[in-house]
């Protein structure tokens, strides 16, 4: 809304104003700080742009078009953790400085971004990206480039590279413990398919499919069906669905789709009390859109609920709200997105420098134990490893979690037995 | 429809059970008439009577719903306007229709009888047999000083010239013409209908007028429509004297 | 793929993939009807049709906000008033587009297309700058979500039987309008002969207005009943205007009966189709079709053979 | 008189040297490889905006499906560049190896037929033009010929688009789906993705669009070209000159679609990969806007359209990034409601003048007939 986002501005403003008038009264105490920090040329030898006082990152999400929706969590959780890190005292000493660029939900763009930030703003990492697509786009210029971008995305795996972390889950940790949940706690024998058509949701289908038909014994697939992006209309789906009846509708419909799917299947009498539907592609926000007494029932698979409850959880979503009003949610991406500046602070840390390689040889190992989802670790393969949860949706638009993977599930982007 | 026992082939052009319906109106209804080489035709009629109609059944622009139009022995009804043209059948619009925005050599050019496919259109070369045609009709419409102007700063009767000038230069062997000295000035109407008279020599001419002076000038032979169908044909002196052509159109 | 289904079953199904045809049907005659005034009477090429649709939708959220705030007690009835004030504020909202903008165009039909795609451009900035990116939620009153059981496997979806009463409702309206009232008299003298219409007292200026008015007016209302099936966001309005423009150019431009039969074989052909291919198969050959019966019948399906 | 080619004056060998100053000159040196980049990638767009000059401005069809060709041709590139970056070698931890690793994931185990031919780069260069033309030519004959009027064409072709959308994002095993063809590599084994590769083929891509304004104006100065004047005027007139109108338009739309492809390829060449989202309809009808901007009826005005439009869309963007698309409506109703002839109005009404009364007295014989077909049809107000 058009006062919140005021709202917002101002308070940052404001917050600016602030930092610029403490500048002199400080000037003591940073002087103190920089004199431990490294040396400019021993932490930056590969010139990036950092000063004695600042490092620059890049944010590179899309601020309009259809994606805008999905991405400004992102935006809010990357520039969140980057304040706490500069109040915390940046990162080897250096406050971190972000430009922030628009994708513009258009993928070309992404790649032109990424490479003006790269080569222009020579900025020391990226937070960014959000669909396959515009990572697609951007990678090969982040390799080229050797930049280092921190993806927060659940996404469908078979990708690994030196140039990225993935600080969202990959398919087969998402997916594959919660069938097994389902399978165990409501007996279901029959799954049915739908999906927006593009890769995540056909490779996500896949991989459950060959779980299901594989790995668990007398359960099968009894329809499978894709839709293009931004589809309204699913009564003919609906109409499907009464006819084979399956024990669960198992979704990956998404942005718009999904408002127009929970209401239209809400509308048809199919109760989400007695049918079991699970989705690994709805989270807090798309709730949002779609109304909380439309999908209450619904099963959900993410690593992150904002109603987690922990410690972590509980000073993240009251710095987030703090910073982006009271009404903001907070999904399993935004919170993969807060992680980004994190992980990116503690391998320079442990680097002992800014240079890409050697963050990216230093991140392996990594543990952040102030992570909002509890404790996480970057694997060999630079992706976390990370515990999946089933959250089930509540009508305040909010997630129960009934279930909770007891250990941290390894992330294995090319599953063998799953292609 | 079609009648038998005539012998189409006698004439330039036969019409024959010519009819067209809009949605059930029929603008014209079962119209028989032949064209002679060499003739003057003049169509009149009062409005609506379907007269502009039958020039554009002929050249293409309006399918008939039945009957046959047979210029020297190709059938018009089943070929395309273009086909139609190049068959030798020319056609002035009532309204002067010209392009504004090419020169008057230009629009000129543009009806000269050569290049007339994309291909043709592509590699035409304004040779000096181009030229000289052109001007050569230019001299004949009265614009030749103006050759370089754009047709948009013409003034209304110099555009009814320009395009009779386009026809001329196509040089087809009917000539169709919609109320040529429409709008014209007193001085205007007397140069076209000299400008007329130098240019249907050597060819049969079909001529929509409702200026009657201008028709007594020069039809050969007067048809006059009414609802669609023939009311009368034949020589000035006899339409005229038709009872039912004086009760329909003269006198009204 | 029916052998392991009754009869009785099938049956069922078809009675219901019907009933889904219609709400389709319904949908798609609902978003065409505003454009098919103001394309097919009109000739202005709309392109921002979909933004005035997501005012509408807009509009309706934010009376939802205000009856659950204020008016808690009438909550059941707020979507009758959020349907009259979205005819209103899209309604309004397009006949000052029509002042500023469509006026000056009206010689230069393709030129109102780049101009509309402009505006909507600017709509849904404004869109995203007031309401935020994120989609908002409308809530519905109670009374409009669920179903009427039927038979055990028949249901029908009362919000289904909302979207077809309304539009009937509003299609008979327009009707009314256009072939019976004195307005619709001086609309279509307008389309027919402008000069002629202002030279026997018509204020045709006066008449475009209302009519791009009424126009847009209607997509107000059919973003307002889309609420209850899709979804609102600053760029919902795009997902609506290939499908739109094809149903009133399929049915004829100038017709509005075209309108109700394209809209009608179009929402049967697509429905038909996705029960037995997967959806995005479905739209493709479904709009596939159109263009290709477009392409060997451009004047689409209703249309008067005049002499031009 | 300059006997220079004959189907350019003075004027237009003028405004093509100034084009060619700044494509291979001005840019290279002011800009850094980058940015020069992003100027080729605009560039690219510039072909499509020359055609959209031929249909739109001259042809009178205005076609709001251009990104469907400028997609074809960028398909077939990427389609050969795939093919090379996914040998046997480097795709060996696939489960077939040698196909593009989308096919892989999708479950193909062989090379579906339609992609044999991108084996070869010069079928591949054939391809890149004729496919486009192909279905130019059909869509064309089909519409052109049943006298599908402007607005019609326009939005049947806007459809095509949205089709051609869906339906490369539904085949994601055959077309890459909405992710696109990614990550190529080599080109005849050069690789396209160093610095070097990228500086020569912004100007492979400048002399080819110089290339393809020369084909324009050499098209637009035949008796084609004012043809298509004559056309967008009077079209019956022209028919009862004896010309098939529907064939002219025809020729016209498959240029523009020839001129969009080839874009389309060099987009892919420069930035690396093609992807449905320049396809679809937004691409489309951005297309048209920078030929808007630039005026639909001239030539050059569509290369600097497409050059300001986009500088605008990327500086805006960076200062703004959530304001831009204010800008860039604002523009689309500034350009149709102010300056309906673009940035070539302004140039001929504002600009021109002033350097005519400098020059005024070196000013040459005016009657040479054909080069008045470009100013006039220039002066001609919009529509």
């Amino acid at each position: 809304m058009a006062d919140q986002d005021d709202a917002r501005h101002s308070r940052l403003r404001r917050q600016l104003l602030m930092g610029m008038a403490a500048a002199p009264l400080a000037g003591l105490l940073p002087k103190v700080a920089f004199a431990q920090a490294p040396a400019t040329s021993a932490v930056n030898t590969t010139g990036l742009a950092v000063t004695d006082t600042e490092v620059t990152v890049g944010i590179l999400h899309s601020a309009t078009g259809t994606m805008a929706i999905s991405e400004t969590g992102s935006i809010q959780a990357e520039k969140l953790a980057i304040e706490q890190i500069n109040a915390a005292g940046g990162v080897l000493g250096r406050k971190i400085k972000y430009i922030q660029e628009d994708g513009a939900s258009d993928w070309p763009t992404f790649a032109e971004k990424a490479k003006k930030l790269l080569v222009q703003d020579k900025v020391a990492a990226i937070m960014g990206c959000w669909t396959s697509a515009s990572r697609k786009a951007a990678l090969p210029v982040i390799e080229q480039y050797n930049g280092m971008l921190y993806y927060p995305t659940f996404y469908e795996g078979l990708e690994q590279s030196k140039n990225v972390i993935y600080t969202g889950q990959e398919a087969t940790q998402q997916i594959l413990e919660s069938l097994n949940w389902v399978v165990r706690e409501k007996g279901a024998k029959t799954f049915y398919f739908i999906g927006s058509d593009y890769i995540w949701p056909r490779t996500s289908n896949k991989i459950a499919r060959k779980h299901i038909e594989n790995f668990m014994k007398g359960t099968k697939v009894v329809g499978e069906e894709y839709f293009p992006l931004g589809h309204t209309q699913f009564n003919s789906v609906i109409n499907k669905l009464k006819l084979t009846k399956p024990d669960v509708i198992f979704t990956d419909v998404v942005g718009g789709s999904n408002v127009a799917f929970y209401k239209q299947l809400k509308a048809a009498g199919i109760n989400l009390e007695k049918q079991t539907l699970m989705t690994i592609s709805v989270t807090e926000d798309e709730i949002d859109g779609i109304g909380g007494e439309n999908i209450a029932g619904a099963y959900s698979c993410m690593k992150y609920f904002q109603s987690l409850e922990n410690e972590n959880n509980k000073e993240f979503v009251a710095a987030f709200k703090k910073m982006w009003g009271e009404k903001t949610v907070i999904g399993d991406v935004t919170q993969a997105a807060y992680l980004g500046p994190w992980l990116w602070k503690l391998a320079a840390e442990k680097a002992g420098s800014f240079d890409v390689d050697k963050i990216a040889a230093a991140s392996p190992g990594i543990e952040f134990t102030k992570a909002p989802e509890g404790y996480v670790k970057v694997h060999e393969n630079h992706h976390l490893w990370s515990k999946t949860r089933v959250g089930l949706a509540q009508k305040d638009g909010q997630f129960k979690v009934v279930y909770e993977s007891p250990e941290l599930i390894e992330p294995n982007p090319f599953p063998k037995g799953y292609q | 429809m079609t009648p038998i026992g005539t012998q189409p082939k006698d004439f330039l052009l036969s019409v024959e059970g010519l009819t067209v319906s809009f949605d059930g109106f029929k603008a014209v209804n079962d119209l028989s008439f032949y064209v002679d080489e060499n003739e003057i035709r003049v169509i009149i009629g009062p409005n609506g009577a379907g007269k502009t109609t039958v020039l554009d059944l002929i050249c293409g622009k309006t399918r008939s719903t039945a009957g046959s139009i047979r210029f020297r022995g190709s059938e018009l009804t089943k070929m395309s306007e273009s086909q139609i043209v190049l068959a030798g059948v020319g056609r002035k619009f009532q309204t002067p229709s010209i392009y504004d925005d090419l020169t008057i050599f230009e629009n000129l050019e543009i009806s000269y009888p050569k290049g007339r496919s994309v291909w043709g259109a592509l590699t035409f070369k304004r040779d000096q047999a181009v030229r000289d045609r052109v001007e050569e009709v230019a001299e004949i419409i009265f614009l030749k000083d103006r050759l370089h102007d754009n047709a948009a700063f013409l003034s209304h009767g110099q555009k009814q010239w320009l395009e009779i000038g386009m026809l001329l230069i196509q040089d087809p062997e009917l000539l169709m013409l919609d109320e040529p000295v429409a709008g014209m000035s007193v001085s205007e109407r007397i140069k076209t209908a000299e400008l007329l008279n130098t240019i249907i020599k050597n060819r049969s001419v079909l001529v929509i007028e409702h200026d009657m002076k201008f028709v007594e000038d020069i039809a050969h032979k007067v048809t006059v429509l009414h609802q669609g169908k023939i009311l009368s044909e034949g020589s000035m002196e006899k339409v005229k004297s038709d009872p039912k052509v004086v009760e329909v159109y003269l006198g009204h | 793929m029916f052998g392991e289904y009754s009869l009785g079953d099938l049956g069922s199904i078809f009675a219901m993939q019907g009933f889904a045809g219609l709400i389709l049907f319904s949908v798609y005659l609902l978003m065409a009807l505003g454009l098919a005034i103001i394309f097919g009477q009109m000739g202005v090429i709309n392109m921002a049709h979909g933004e005035f649709m997501i005012l509408g939708a807009y509009v309706t959220w934010l009376t939802s906000v205000f009856f659950a705030e204020h008016l808690p007690a009438l909550f059941g009835i707020y979507f009758f008033v959020a349907m009259a004030l979205a005819f209103c504020a899209s309604g309004l909202l397009g006949m000052l587009v029509e002042w500023a903008l469509i006026r000056r165009l009206y010689k230069r039909p393709l030129d109102t297309l780049l101009a509309t795609w402009g505006l909507s451009l600017i709509l849904q900035q404004v869109y995203r700058s007031v309401f935020g990116p994120r989609e908002v939620g409308v809530t519905l009153p109670d009374w409009m979500m669920g179903s009427l059981p039927v038979t055990d496997i028949i249901e029908v979806q009362i919000n289904g039987l909302f979207v077809i009463g309304l539009t009937t409702l509003i299609t008979v309206a327009v009707f009314f309008m256009i072939f019976r009232s004195r307005f619709g008299q001086q609309i279509r003298a307008v389309v027919q002969n402008r000069q002629m219409a202002g030279a026997v007292g018509i204020d045709t200026e006066k008449v475009d207005r209302l009519t791009f008015g009424l126009g847009c007016g209607i997509a107000g209302v059919a973003g307002s009943a889309f609420t209850m099936i899709g979804s609102t966001g600053p760029t919902a309005g795009q997902l609506y205007i290939v499908d739109t423009f094809l149903i009133v150019v399929f049915g004829g431009a100038a017709s509005l009966f075209g309108t109700i039969a394209s809209a009608f074989s179009i929402s049967q052909t697509q429905s038909t189709l996705e029960f037995f291919l997967s959806g995005s198969m479905a739209k493709v050959i479904t709009l596939l079709t159109v263009v290709a019966i477009l392409m060997v019948r451009p004047q689409g399906l209703f249309t008067l053979k005049v002499r031009r | 008189m300059t006997r220079a080619p004959s189907f350019m004056d003075r004027k237009d060998l003028l405004a093509l040297a100034a084009v060619a100053a700044l494509l291979l000159i001005v840019f290279p040196l002011a800009l850094d490889g980058f940015r020069l980049n992003l100027v080729g990638k605009y560039l690219t767009y510039a072909f499509v905006a020359v055609g959209l000059v031929m249909c739109w401005g001259y042809g009178g069809i205005l076609s709001l499906g251009q990104g469907l060709f400028f997609g074809l041709g960028g398909y077939g590139m990427a389609m050969y560049l795939k093919l090379e970056a996914s040998s046997v070698e480097n795709t060996k931890i696939q489960s077939t190896p040698g196909i593009p690793d989308f096919m892989d994931w999708n479950q193909l185990t062989e090379l579906p037929w339609f992609w044999h031919p991108f084996h070869s780069f010069p079928l591949t260069l054939i391809l890149i033009v004729l496919v486009p033309a192909a279905f130019a030519l059909l869509i064309g004959s089909a519409m052109f010929k049943r006298r599908v009027s402007g607005v019609y064409f326009a939005i049947i072709t806007q459809a095509l688009a949205a089709i051609a959308t869906i339906l490369i994002i539904g085949q994601q095993g055959y077309t890459g789906g909405v992710n696109g063809i990614t990550d190529l590599r080599t080109l005849m084994g050069w690789d396209i993705r160093t610095d070097s590769a990228k500086f020569i083929l912004y100007f492979v891509n400048a002399i080819l669009l110089m290339g393809v304004i020369c084909c324009a104006l050499f098209v637009r100065s035949s008796k084609l070209g004012r043809i298509l004047v004559a056309m967008r005027e009077k079209e019956d007139r022209v028919r009862f000159s004896g010309y098939s109108v529907a064939n002219f338009q025809i020729f016209v739309f498959c240029l523009g679609a020839v001129f969009a492809a080839i874009g389309g390829a060099m987009f892919t060449l420069q930035v690396g990969f093609m992807s449905p989202s320049l396809v679809g309809i937004v691409p489309s009808i951005e297309m048209v806007i920078f030929t808007a901007v630039g005026g639909r009826l001239s030539i050059f005005g569509a290369v600097y359209g497409t050059l300001l439009v986009n500088f605008a869309k990327t500086s805006l963007s960076e200062s703004f990034p959530e304001l831009w698309l204010l800008g860039l409506g604002g523009l689309f109703i500034a350009v149709v409601l102010f300056f309906p002839n673009g940035l070539a109005g302004i140039w001929r009404d504002y600009v021109q003048p002033s350097i005519d009364r400098v020059f005024r007295l070196r000013s040459k014989d005016p009657t040479d007939p054909g080069q008045n077909v470009a100013k006039q049809a220039a002066s001609m107000p919009a529509e």
